[in-house]
Order: structure tokens, then C-alpha cells, then sequence
């Protein structure tokens, strides 16, 4: 098959549910997915923040100081880490009154040297067109 | 005949998408397809054996062991059963356990994808 | 691209539905989404079944679970069983969008 | 204290959550809660199914024959029988466009005597006002 | 009657808050809740604080996890923390409603 | 100081409604009130012991045995517990198992009611 290219789509704010998390989470294991593939296949995630999904994105989360857990900001800068194409949808921040300086935009301190990206729906939809399997959230 | 991958992740328990997901499992297999079940999140909680029948509650114990011994492969997310307590010994016979990169090697070859992760 | 999309509510809180795009696009109502094909607020039609160019169905199963029928059904939505949307997914349609 | 009243309020459809469910179970068990009250203590619950909470009150549910777990109908007619007055928002109703005869009005058959109330927000607000405590759900 | 008020969803999926009348009413505004205190959607305050004659609360702490500052808060909203929370359920109101 | 009932269902695992509720209970309990509290529900997943202390879970079994041992009455939906396959075995030390009508009776002589039981 080669290089399967999947789209996790984030549609909801954080820590109502698990399930902004766990997209990362899944989205950051195709790292290690190849123990079960067969040579040359490989699984080339993406992770787009759409909708109320957005606020997910938005920085200095102190999740781990108030309630010792994990925050979504600490995964989305370990997607980067990984270079994981982490995309933000512009229109859903222009709509919640979020901006840029306001969110997630590099983990440099991790060492991370790709960026999140702010894209239009239009690039979303092109990449939804574009992968092979959609999985939202 | 194809190949379809189901991940389930219903946040709700209660909510009925485990029901649901079972069912269309069920109805795959009938029709030869070869099926996959990943469960993460709160689906994790097929992870754990011993759950009472009370009518008030979705039991989807048999049909799951059905659905295996029928071939289904059916997976669940190790670290999400851990937290909740949920250890090797709690797993239902023939039920496997492994780390979220199972659900992603499985998205390669399966013909369909149906990933149920909303709220 | 060719996408089945499935609803399992009936107050949404994404509006993904409303702006994805797809040449065949199928609407699967299925859990309380079936209350979409059903109740009609205020008189008028779920605001979902105007999706442009879409199919839609809604699950049996479903419907009756919450004390409704066929009979009950908007004209625009086709009643399914399980079986019917395993071949949707399998045959009809390539991507699925639980939203 | 004597009779403490209790107002149950279920604000949304069944079966996507087990929140309705639990709502009436609860109510039910007010039955038995005295083994753990001094003499003269009692709970008087009353259950209002208000906003799209009044869909639990549709009649002919099948989730017994289709999933095999009890109907929400089935609660809300032990609710009857124990004679706890089980009230319904009409506003809502029309607004969903239910009809009185779609809906659970009896439980004759198990032998209760006690009627679906259809009543008014108006009404409930009032009794929200009189109650010692409120449970929404 | 006295009633404090609890919001934690930030696309609500009833509508007693609207409709429910109070002598006195604090609402109180925790987890995702905090965003009708902090987002101006299409540069409008969110439709929650227009309830007429309540007093509005945020949870610091839920601010604080989700990336916001008291700062930012809506000036309608007051800034509080858990202890604050107790003292309002437990003296200023006689009843609670978490909707 | 005064009595406060905390009755707690938050069907969203993974939703901090858990968390919250802990907190207010430490909240009040410091505050000096006398405090009980009720898990039914998808919050009877605090009647498993064992579960593992992950960063990306919350994790209150320690908060909820410090705040039993300032006196806090905690009590779980016994066939909540049992639909989801948590015996009495699994209970954490100090917790309470009973049905539903011990919540019903608290009710009666508490000064507040804080019913958590929204979605």
C-alpha cells in the first residue's frame, strides 16, 4: 500500500470529553504503528482543529499545574515534535475572537522545527479529498 | 468480499454506540466481510470481565465472544484500560490488548475505515 | 470524493455537517440523529435533511427503539436496517465521517 | 424534617446518555430510602420531563426487543405505578410536534391508577420553587 | 427562590436556562462552561450572560487550564475559586441546578 | 457549617466533572461543613482500585481516601458497580457500597444539595 495518509479531525473543546485528547494520542502512535506493518507501509497522519475544535489550540494551558493532568497543549507540541502537521482552522478563530498570539504556534523548546499551521476550511476539505481514511473527533 | 475496520470510542457508556457498533460488526461478518474492532477511550470498558446482566444495561459480552469466535479481531487500548484498572487479568477470552499503533497499522490494508469517535 | 456521513444527535454542537463538501454524500441518522428524520421543531423540517445533494437514511433499529416508525418518517429519508448501511460503507460510499 | 419533596428534571432525550434512565431509577428508589431515615422522614419525588427531555415520554420504545435493555418507557410506567406523579411539558410537545395519544399517558396494564400529567413550564417552575431540592439531569 | 446555577458546556444542549425564573440567581460558569465568560463569537458576548438579573461567576482554575487569564474575562463575570464556590451553595443560595 | 450532599453522575469520562467534584468536596471539607457524597452512574468508575496513575488520566483515589479520612462519606451505586463488572472486592478502603435509595435519604436532613447531573 505504501504510505497511507489519514486526517484526524477535531471538532469540540478540550477537556469536556477525552476524545480531543485521545486524537492526539492515536495520531502521535503512528510513530510506532510499523511493528505491524509490512515493509514500506507506512501511515502519514495529520491532525486538523476545526469548529469549537480550535480552542484546543490556544497556549499556556495549566492543566497539569491545577489538575496533574496532561494538557492538550503538551500534545499538540509533541505532534510537532514528531513533525506531525498540526493545522488550525483560521475562519473557526477569526469567529471565537482567537488570535495567532493567543495559540499553540511552535515547541522550539522541545526542539520541534515544524509549525502549526493556520489554514483556511478549504485546504481541510482538499486534504479530506486527499487521504485515505477520515477519523473525527 | 472486503475488509472493514471499526474503531469505537463512545465517550458516553449508556449511550448506546457500543450497541451500535456491535450490530454493525454483526451484520459485516454475516455478509463475509472481515472486521477489526478497536476499542479506546470509554468503549474500553468491553475490557473488563464479570459485568452483571442487569437488564437496565447494554451487555454486549456474548455477541462480542460470538463475533471472535467468528473471526473477528478485536483489540483494546492498553493504556486506556490500565487507567481505569482494568489489568490483563480482567480481559474477556480471545479479546487482545496493545497500544494505539494497532489502530493505526490496521487503517493500511482495511478497504473501509469507520471510526466512530464523536461525542 | 465519495462520503457517508453518520449523525447520532439531535442538538449538534460541531458544525462540520454544515461545511463539508462531497460529490455523493450519504446521511446516515442513526442513535437520537434518527430524531432529525422524525420531529418536526416548530413545524419545519431538521434543518440537516436541506443538506444539498445528499441521500438520506435513517436506521430501523433505531427509530423504533425510541417509540417511532416507518409510517413517521420524512419523505426525503429512506428507512434502513444494519445489513444496508455495511453496504453503504462497503459499496456505495469510500470515507466515513462519524461527526 | 418530615416529607421532603424532590423535583427530578430530565432536559434531554433518552438513550444517548443513561442520565434519563438514571433520573427515574433514582426517583423510584425515594420507594425504599427510608431504612435509612429516622421515623416520620420521607421523600416525595416528582419527575418532570422538560426541553427535549419530554422524547423519554414517547410511547411504544422497543429498546427491549431491539437491544435488550429496558425501555425508558418501562421506567416511566413503574414510576406510574408506585403512584409518583410523573409530569410532561406541553409546551414542549407541541414544539416537537408530539400529540397527547403518541405518548405514555398510563400504565393501566400493571394495575396503575395514577395519570401522565401534561402540564405547563409555568407549572414546573412553580413546583421547582416549592421543593426542598432540585436534580436535573 | 435563591438558585445558583451551573453551566459547564460551551454548546448547551438544553434550554431551562432560558426559561427558569429566579428571585436571586448566581450563574456559575466551570469547565467548558468558562467560555461564555471569555469568547466573544462573531464579536458578541455569549448569549448566557443577557440573563436578566443573575449574577455571573467563573471558576479560576477552569480558566487557568484552558489558557485563559482572569483578565480576559468579561467584565459581567466575577473571578472566583473553589472555596468561593462553597461559600455561594452553601450561604448566598438555597438551591443548585447544574444543567 | 452546615451539610453538603454532592450526588455525582458525569457521563463523560475523561470530562473533569470527576475532578471538579473532588474539588469542591476538599473545598468544603476544609471549610469545615460535613460532607457526603453519592457516585452513580459512569462516576462509579472511582469504585475500581487499582487504576493506574497515568499523567494523561485524571487520578483522584488519593484525594478521595484523605478526604474519607476527614470524615467525608462516600457512597457508590452498588448495581452501577456491578453492570460494569466492579465487585466488592474492587472497592476502595473506606468507600461505601449501596443502592440508589441512600442518596434519597441524604437528601432529607442536608442543608445543600449539589446534584452534578448534566451530560
Amino acid at each position: 500500500m505504501g504510505a497511507v495518509k489519514l486526517l484526524f479531525v477535531v471538532q469540540r473543546p478540550p477537556y469536556k470529553s477525552e476524545n480531543p485528547r485521545l486524537a492526539l494520542t492515536h495520531a502521535i502512535a503512528s510513530q510506532t504503528a510499523e511493528i505491524y506493518m509490512d515493509d514500506g507501509d507506512s501511515v502519514v497522519p495529520i491532525i486538523a482543529f476545526v469548529g469549537d475544535g480550535v480552542l484546543n489550540a490556544v497556549k499556556d494551558q495549566q492543566a497539569m499545574k491545577i489538575y496533574g493532568v496532561t494538557s492538550t497543549e503538551d500534545h499538540i507540541k509533541n505532534s510537532l515534535l514528531i513533525d506531525m502537521p498540526v493545522w488550525v482552522c483560521k475562519e473557526d478563530m477569526q469567529r471565537l475572537g482567537l488570535k495567532e498570539d493567543q495559540m499553540i504556534t511552535e515547541a522550539e523548546d522541545r526542539g520541534a522545527e515544524l509549525r502549526t499551521k493556520f489554514v483556511s476550511f478549504a485546504e481541510i476539505q482538499k486534504e479530506m479529498e486527499a487521504v485515505q481514511h477520515l477519523l473525527f473527533f | 468480499m472486503g475488509e472493514l475496520t471499526l474503531g469505537v470510542f463512545p465517550s458516553l457508556v449508556g449511550s448506546m454506540s457500543l450497541d451500535f457498533s456491535f450490530k454493525i460488526a454483526e451484520a459485516a461478518v454475516a455478509k463475509g466481510h472481515k472486521v477489526n474492532m478497536w476499542l479506546s477511550g470509554n468503549a474500553v470498558m468491553m475490557a473488563k470481565k464479570g459485568q452483571k446482566a442487569f437488564k437496565d444495561y447494554s451487555h454486549n459480552e456474548k455477541k462480542m465472544k460470538e463475533l471472535i469466535g467468528k473471526g473477528m479481531e478485536i483489540t483494546v487500548c492498553e493504556a486506556c484500560a490500565e487507567a481505569r484498572g482494568y489489568h490483563k487479568e480482567d480481559t474477556p477470552e480471545g479479546m487482545k490488548r496493545a497500544s494505539m499503533d494497532w489502530y493505526l497499522a490496521k487503517t493500511v490494508k482495511t478497504d473501509r475505515l469507520f471510526h466512530i469517535g464523536g461525542e | 470524493m465519495k462520503l457517508a456521513v453518520f449523525l447520532s444527535d439531535w442538538r449538534r454542537t460541531e458544525d462540520s455537517f454544515e461545511r463539508i463538501k462531497a460529490d455523493k454524500m450519504g446521511v446516515v441518522l442513526v442513535g437520537n440523529g434518527i430524531y432529525h428524520a422524525v420531529v418536526k421543531e416548530n413545524g419545519k423540517d431538521s434543518p440537516v435533511l436541506s443538506k444539498a445533494g445528499a441521500s438520506f437514511y435513517v436506521l430501523s433499529d433505531d427509530l423504533e427503539t425510541r417509540g417511532y416508525t416507518a409510517a413517521q418518517v420524512n419523505s426525503k429519508v429512506k428507512v434502513i436496517g444494519y445489513g444496508d448501511i455495511v453496504d453503504l460503507i462497503m459499496n456505495d460510499y469510500e470515507k466515513t465521517a462519524w461527526l
